[in-house]
């Protein structure tokens, strides 16, 4: 078995005897009989390190990765992005990956500034003022941006597009039963869109830009609707589409979160994905999680804490604006080193390439006959298509084509529909294979 | 602005005290590093491909600097961060124990990074068989029912636990009812805070001389609105809760049910485990007891087990055996729904399943054994030298404190934290539990060895013996000196664009 | 002896400055890291499997550390370690350029790394295209028909070309007569040495006042025992031969082949090549031109090309083209023999590859290009505050001097190396090469930005600016200051084990 | 392309002006016109990050590498070991890869002090008394201490045993054509070990142990016929089977070689390896390479300096011990965080494990109609047998069924020679399944 002990039995005993006791067993005197473990834990016993391997080797061959012989054409908020050999090489570098939270500021001068770094470029993408230093994933940054919402307006309607990710729609609910939120969904309408209501009031309007379907959203619309309403805007945004269109904050969000794994995080069935979150100032003493801020040292030299740390649970417990405590700092810090490399114009080029990439590969398969358009908006890195036949089977059937042809869409978006995404990693070579297999897997 | 230079090494402490440019300082108009596959598709414009209305007007400034500039940023950042890899932790709570690499090596198999979340079953087999395995583990170990995966954190584990509390009884008609949810006075700060977002009030429970819960004190909030009771055991003074049995017994009768922190578990691996117990409801940091890397805060991974009778209100879809040998996923009948956007962290669990299978039934006794011998060798060490508010047989943790000393040289908590970092060691968790004053809560893990223990001993004992100037001029060694964390606040720099504005 | 700890982590200059005990230090008898598959093997004995008399008596002692000492014992002693990650490395004659990430993910394919270098060709098709490739764009890079990609370093190299012009003159009848081999006084160190295991006797040709080759004076040295000339182009003063080709026709004209130490290409890649210049045999170090990481000393690659009539002598067997359309194994006619274990250093072969395929003919212009353009603007920059003992257009370094300053205030070249270790970059080459007194040959490369060049500037003109007392005191700032090299020759001590002794 | 070039065109015009200069051609204007070369290099233009990686990728799927599909029964000099996870996690970090040789020791204390570790374990393996800071490969180690015996004993005659690698027996031919060494090859005896000519005198000794064709060399013999002759004796050994097997210089080794492969490297197509160079002090002066010693700093605190550096050819130039400048030292922090990690109760059981697993596949080889042993002589890791059909087929075919079967034996040891190999990663369920498939293959 691996074994992470380093104590010898001759230290044990030394260290017994130091404190006059004979047997380990003594130390756990205190726990009651009747519930001590009798015979040990019920599971095998330990591995060698090669073995634990090969046994994780067998996992990992008994799933399909995507790859050459099974491209990706799925998004659905899990992006097939490609990954700058840099991020591993840098993010993952040891005093990153084994450091606890900086709670002793002169001794993680690291993370803290990776951190600084990381809230700025969250605010520069989305145009606001403040960005806390990350949350769990995307779901769990809108449910924050709810709280926050409600407990500004004390207005507790808060209106989710059903353009927002179902998954995340979902989660809303589950959290909503504790803070009993009155969670109301706005439909879609024919273009893809949300259709707002014409009258009443909320706390919180929450939409997602470009939405689940892949569409831009009309966000001057969303930001009167929410002014009207009483209610803060809240954008759920995506981070690569930040490279052509315009930020959040013009149109008037006062709250942008997103899903960040984009950057820096490769697909990992999904986790640990990146909760971004971002608001104006004015909210700052609301704001969820952790928040890094510039100061000095006693010798006057710049230097980052964690601040405004009174609003966090370990100092203001019940009362606290959240209960986040560890979050997804590593996978913040991946998401600078990543979008540091790809750079200002780097950004833009990589929008413009899912968009071509999108905008080719929705023209090829809208050419296949029975396959239909399910949105007019326009589209930047996905799209939705209703196929003829079940798109579950047709998934099943593309798989043994070499591809993971996109996300089936759930009923409350009609019959047989298809999500696809396309980012800048396929090539024009793949997405005219991928029509030609799809035209056949439909036929 | 003419840009800083990312060539220069001196703030890496081998060399030098400067402080590190921010790459925005390092970047340089038109410098770039990114380049892009060829993939041959048309190069539509971006007016072609997008209404002008929604277009930006000018590219958003991210960064515009170098890959060698870049790498030397970020290797210089790591140069001014404490890590486990570089020395002990003894950070109560916190469970900073050696993270073994070959946990690194069995999740970057691109057969686990490679795989997308919605991916059909028929190709997630691997991945479903992994976590089929983690959850049956985990209830082993902790003696539940079933588990889900999903939560990200322990935060979000309490919440998913105080969550299905609710469902529970509500499902008994008793919603409406059951308003409060009792924590001991030394519980750690997320449990309240997860009570309130849970819609419960927290009642307070107060810790008797020994630094338990106070059972008759606890008798007395007992009643037929309260839903539960949120305990971590051994709690967070590192001692065990020899009442349990009664406890438990008390709660159940009023109706409640029993929650357990199990953030730190390392203790009582293949000691005792939460279900034979009592408790209903069990969560876990995965990212403490069962070694996975903490990230300089996350991510981490929180798994909540539970006793069969709240099995049907899991947090669904979960990873589950079908018919047919295979593995599906499968949505309890009473599901609260879902408390992520997949299926949790996911590698952090494949990590801990690794640690889990590497160590086995033998080796996480092992780890429960040592973790608890270092504790209580170095309570020992450290008498006379500190005060031992709770000086008994301590768990994987115990509490000290320099109230004594702070009358004598004034030295107070923060520090000797402060000055134990010229020693070479990271500081304990400070004031940490609020019920002990100047508490100094030491967590050394098993993986420090009785040297490194003797070691982190004298270093403390010095301390203490010391006048306390020097702890109040420490840190002399660091990148950075103490850090003015009031102006911080006062003057609220939250990003490199930021002037700064009044925080508080 | 009591072990020393492993988990205190004062000698990471993070937080402290004492020295890190070695592993030996850190042992304790018993403890271990290790652990081995299971094989279900039956479990012979050492006595049943081999003779008595072969059998140790006691086992080798190796070391007995935890793994997380293990792990914390070298990753403190990376944080005692200067490297291209984290500054600028101007070390003349080394070409320290930043080496692309990507070259590390491109050589850790399985497919690469576990291959075994006996494999049948059916299995190994993929490494055989991949060093035909290679092979290839050298010789394009350097004008030259064939080359061989066994040498592992660059003095490897050097004997490897030598053993070909030895022989080239035998197949020539030649040799006997031909003695002697010409080498250039500024010459590297590794020439004379190669020479001289090439069975040839050491024959120097002076640099005239310009820095060059005196031509007169080769000439005179020129004959008919001559087997040929080693040159350096641009030579270890950063200059360009500008009669090289004269130097050519003359040492033709007597039978003789010319070597070219293409060490450091740099500065000529997509400007001029050797093959052109007239050489007959050229080496190449792919751990500088090529970005091929140091490693801290090696390994690297000295693949050496050859005109079309030295072809058939190179060692074999070469990766070749097969007749039908796949690649094999080829050993020329007349080879000279193997002059590696297998292949070459294989994986710093691919790697080189990687940086050539990802930077092509544009970016390897823009390489020679820039690093010339950072030297010359050095050169300029130092101007009055140093000499340029050879103050004319430079190729990818210069050389420098503190010869009058050393006059002055008594600063030394090896005081500025040390006092700029302290301004947060790596010294340049000193001493080197030799026919410049007090030298400081500077190599910036292209991959260090023209803010580092500027911030490189002002350094070492603050330093040639002081009164030269910081300097001598310097280095301050490191884990150790300076070393008594004199001591550690006198008292030998080359392992833990040993007791000093009188190493000269 | 990838440009790693960081300069601007404005910063690269006002660098030129700076000069007074108007382009970066008129920097090369010492390049006499008729060299310049027209129109740029003749190869492909740049590539972007990802297109290099699946360009290699290609290539990386046309081989066929070792593992779970093609076990490994190959060794000859290049071992498939279990390497654990610490050593890529640690030898390769930034620091160790991207620093040169440490020229200044004030900032190279990290890789001085790894190599005075690495020199120590060379040295306990071998039981002499300093070790260099490494050689390419075995082949260039035998050849420098070739070289240094002959120096040492005046006497340039070189009894090299046939037992040694056939490889590392043409390197040691190829060079001796510069130094004119006086190579003589003794043959092997039909046990498998060599035979000694029983008269005579030589310079250097040099023997393999366990020797190329898996057996233990008798260097009770070796040492005395050394003696004998006047000469140095020469050991190449394995570092495993140092494990097990008494250490060379209790025989009274004066030089032992060996390839280091085995801890720390994979099979990676035979490079880079490692040569380990081990000597008597007495010798130290003629130790080629470098040499890293421990001494003090101004203020008295232990450190670590390259010494001795008066052998090394950039101050001895051709009066050098040797022309070795660049060695393999990133090869050498690799082998010693491997061999730590083993430890010493570790690398007798490593040994012992390799041994049983040899014998094991070796009874189960011999069994097999008409396949015969061609040693008696004891084997610990690798033994040779001799099959009824040529091996080249053999191998082909049993590559066909998921083996790489072991290395054809050159005709010097006469026809159809296979080696093999087991290491202590073969399962006896694997070595089962390797003779029954070598059954077939042979009948
Ligand atoms: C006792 C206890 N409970 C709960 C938590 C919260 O866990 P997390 O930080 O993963 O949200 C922690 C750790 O911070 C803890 O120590
Ligand atoms: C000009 C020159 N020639 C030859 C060499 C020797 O190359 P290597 O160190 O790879 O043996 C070097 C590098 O040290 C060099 O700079």
């Amino acid at each position: 078995m691996s074994d992470f002990v380093p104590h010898t039995e001759s230290e044990v005993a030394a260290m017994l005897a130091f404190m006059g006791l004979s047997s380990v067993d003594e130390l756990f005197a205190a726990v009651p009989g009747a519930l001590r473990l009798a015979g040990g834990l019920d599971i095998e016993s330990g591995l060698s390190e090669p073995d634990v391997l090969s046994r994780f080797g067998e996992m990992a061959a008994a799933n399909r990765a995507t790859g050459s012989d099974l491209v990706c054409f799925a998004g659905a908020g899990a992006y097939d992005h490609d990954i700058p050999a840099v991020v591993r090489r840098l993010a993952f570098r040891s005093e990153f990956v084994t450091a606890y939270t900086p709670y002793q500021a002169e001794v993680a001068q690291g993370v803290l500034q990776a951190l600084f770094e990381y809230q700025t470029l969250v605010c520069r993408l989305s145009g606001l003022d403040v960005a806390n230093a990350s949350l769990y994933d995307g779901a769990s940054a809108c449910v924050e941006a709810i709280n926050l919402a409600v407990a500004a307006t004390g207005n507790a309607v808060v209106w989710v597009s059903q353009g927002v990710h179902p998954h995340w729609r979902e989660v809303i609910r589950t959290f909503a039963a504790g803070t009993g939120h009155d969670i109301r969904e706005v439909p879609l309408g024919p273009d893809g869109g949300t259709a707002w209501p014409s009258e009443g009031e909320a706390g919180c309007v929450l939409i997602q830009h470009p939405n689940y379907l892949g569409c831009i959203e009309d966000l001057v619309a969303a930001s009167a609707v929410a002014r009207r309403a009483g209610a803060l805007l809240t954008v759920a945004a995506d981070p690569v589409a930040a490279g052509i269109l315009r930020p959040p904050a013009t149109y008037g969000a006062d709250v942008v979160v997103g899903e960040g794994q984009p950057f820096g995080t490769p697909l990992s069935f999904g986790g640990p994905f990146l909760g971004t979150f971002a608001c104006r100032l004015e909210h700052v003493r609301r704001l969820p999680g952790r928040l890094v801020g510039e100061t000095v040292d006693v010798d006057g030299r710049r230097a980052y804490v964690t601040t405004l740390r009174t609003r966090e649970q370990d100092i203001r417990r019940e009362k606290a604006s959240s209960n986040v405590c560890t979050n997804q700092t590593l996978i913040a810090v991946a998401y600078a080193v990543h979008l540091a490399w790809v750079g200002t114009a780097g950004l833009r080029e990589l929008a413009l390439r899912c968009a071509r990439g999108t905008r080719y590969a929705r023209e090829s398969v809208l050419a296949i006959d029975g396959v239909e358009t399910m949105t007019s908006a326009p589209v930047v890195r996905e799209f939705a298509v209703r196929l003829p036949v079940p798109t579950a089977d047709v998934v099943d059937r593309m798989a043994e084509q070499g591809f993971l042809a996109g996300v089936p869409l759930g009923e409350e978006y009609g019959a047989n529909g298809l999500l696809v995404a396309v980012t800048e990693k396929r090539t024009r070579d793949e997405v005219d294979a991928f029509a030609a297999a799809l035209e056949k897997a439909v036929g | 602005m003419t840009s800083a230079n990312g060539g220069q090494a001196r703030s890496a402490p081998l060399v030098g005290r400067d402080g590190e440019p921010t790459i925005f300082e390092l970047s340089s108009p038109g410098r770039r590093a990114a380049s892009f596959r060829s993939t041959a598709m048309p190069e539509w414009s971006a007016e072609e491909l997008v209404p002008a209305e929604y277009l930006q007007d000018e590219p958003v400034a991210v960064a515009e600097i170098s890959e060698r500039d870049l790498v030397g940023h970020f290797t210089r950042l790591t140069h001014r961060q404490y890590s486990v890899d570089l020395g002990a932790y003894p950070l109560g709570s916190c469970t900073m124990k050696y993270n073994p690499k070959l946990c690194d090596d069995a999740v970057a198999l691109t057969g686990l990074t490679d795989v997308h979340p919605a991916a059909p079953v028929a190709l997630i087999q691997g991945w479903l068989e992994l976590l089929v395995n983690l959850e049956e583990v985990l209830c082993r170990i902790t003696g539940m029912h079933a588990a889900t995966l999903q939560p990200p954190a322990g935060a979000a584990g309490e919440l998913t636990g105080l969550l299905l509390m609710r469902a529970w009884h509500e499902r008994h008609g008793e919603g409406a009812r059951r308003r409060r949810v009792i924590i001991p006075d030394s519980a750690h700060g997320t449990n309240p805070a997860s009570v309130t977002l849970g819609g419960y009030e927290v009642t307070q429970v107060p810790s008797d001389a020994r630094g338990c819960v106070d059972v008759p004190a606890l008798r007395e909030r007992l009643d037929g609105d309260v839903a539960g009771i949120m305990l971590t055991n051994p709690n967070t003074l590192g001692l065990f809760e020899e009442d349990i049995t009664e406890i438990a017994a008390a709660v159940h009768e009023v109706g409640g049910l029993l929650y357990y922190d199990g953030a730190n578990l390392n203790a009582i691996l293949g000691i005792t485990r939460p279900g034979d117990m009592g408790f209903d409801i069990v969560h876990m940091n995965l990212h403490k007891t069962f070694a996975v890397p903490h990230g300089g805060g996350g991510p981490g991974a929180g798994p909540v087990a539970v006793s069969e009778r709240l099995a049907p209100f899991l947090p669904g879809p979960r990873p589950a055996h079908d018919a047919n040998g295979g593995y599906g996923w499968e949505t309890p009948a009473e599901s609260i729904g879902r408390v992520h956007s997949w299926h949790g962290n996911a590698l952090a669990l494949a990590r801990a399943y690794a640690y889990i299978v590497a160590n086995g039934s033998d080796g996480l006794h092992r780890v429960a054994e040592a973790a608890v011998l270092n504790a209580n060798w170095l309570r020992h060490r450290l008498r006379g030298a500190y005060d031992i508010p709770y000086d008994r047989p301590s768990m994987h943790e115990f509490v000290a404190s320099t109230a004594g000393l702070r009358k004598r040289s004034g030295l107070r908590a923060s520090d000797v934290a402060k000055r134990l970092l010229e020693e070479g060691f990271h500081a304990p968790t400070v004031y940490f539990p609020l019920i002990v004053e100047e508490a100094l809560m030491i967590e050394p893990t098993e993986t420090e060895s009785p040297q490194t223990m003797e070691a982190l001993a004298e270093a403390l004992i010095t301390i203490a013996g010391e006048s306390g100037d020097e702890a109040r001029q420490a840190p002399r060694t660091t990148p950075v000196r103490r850090v003015d964390e009031a102006s911080a606040a006062r003057r609220l720099i939250p990003t490199w664009d930021a002037s700064p504005s009044a925080g508080s």
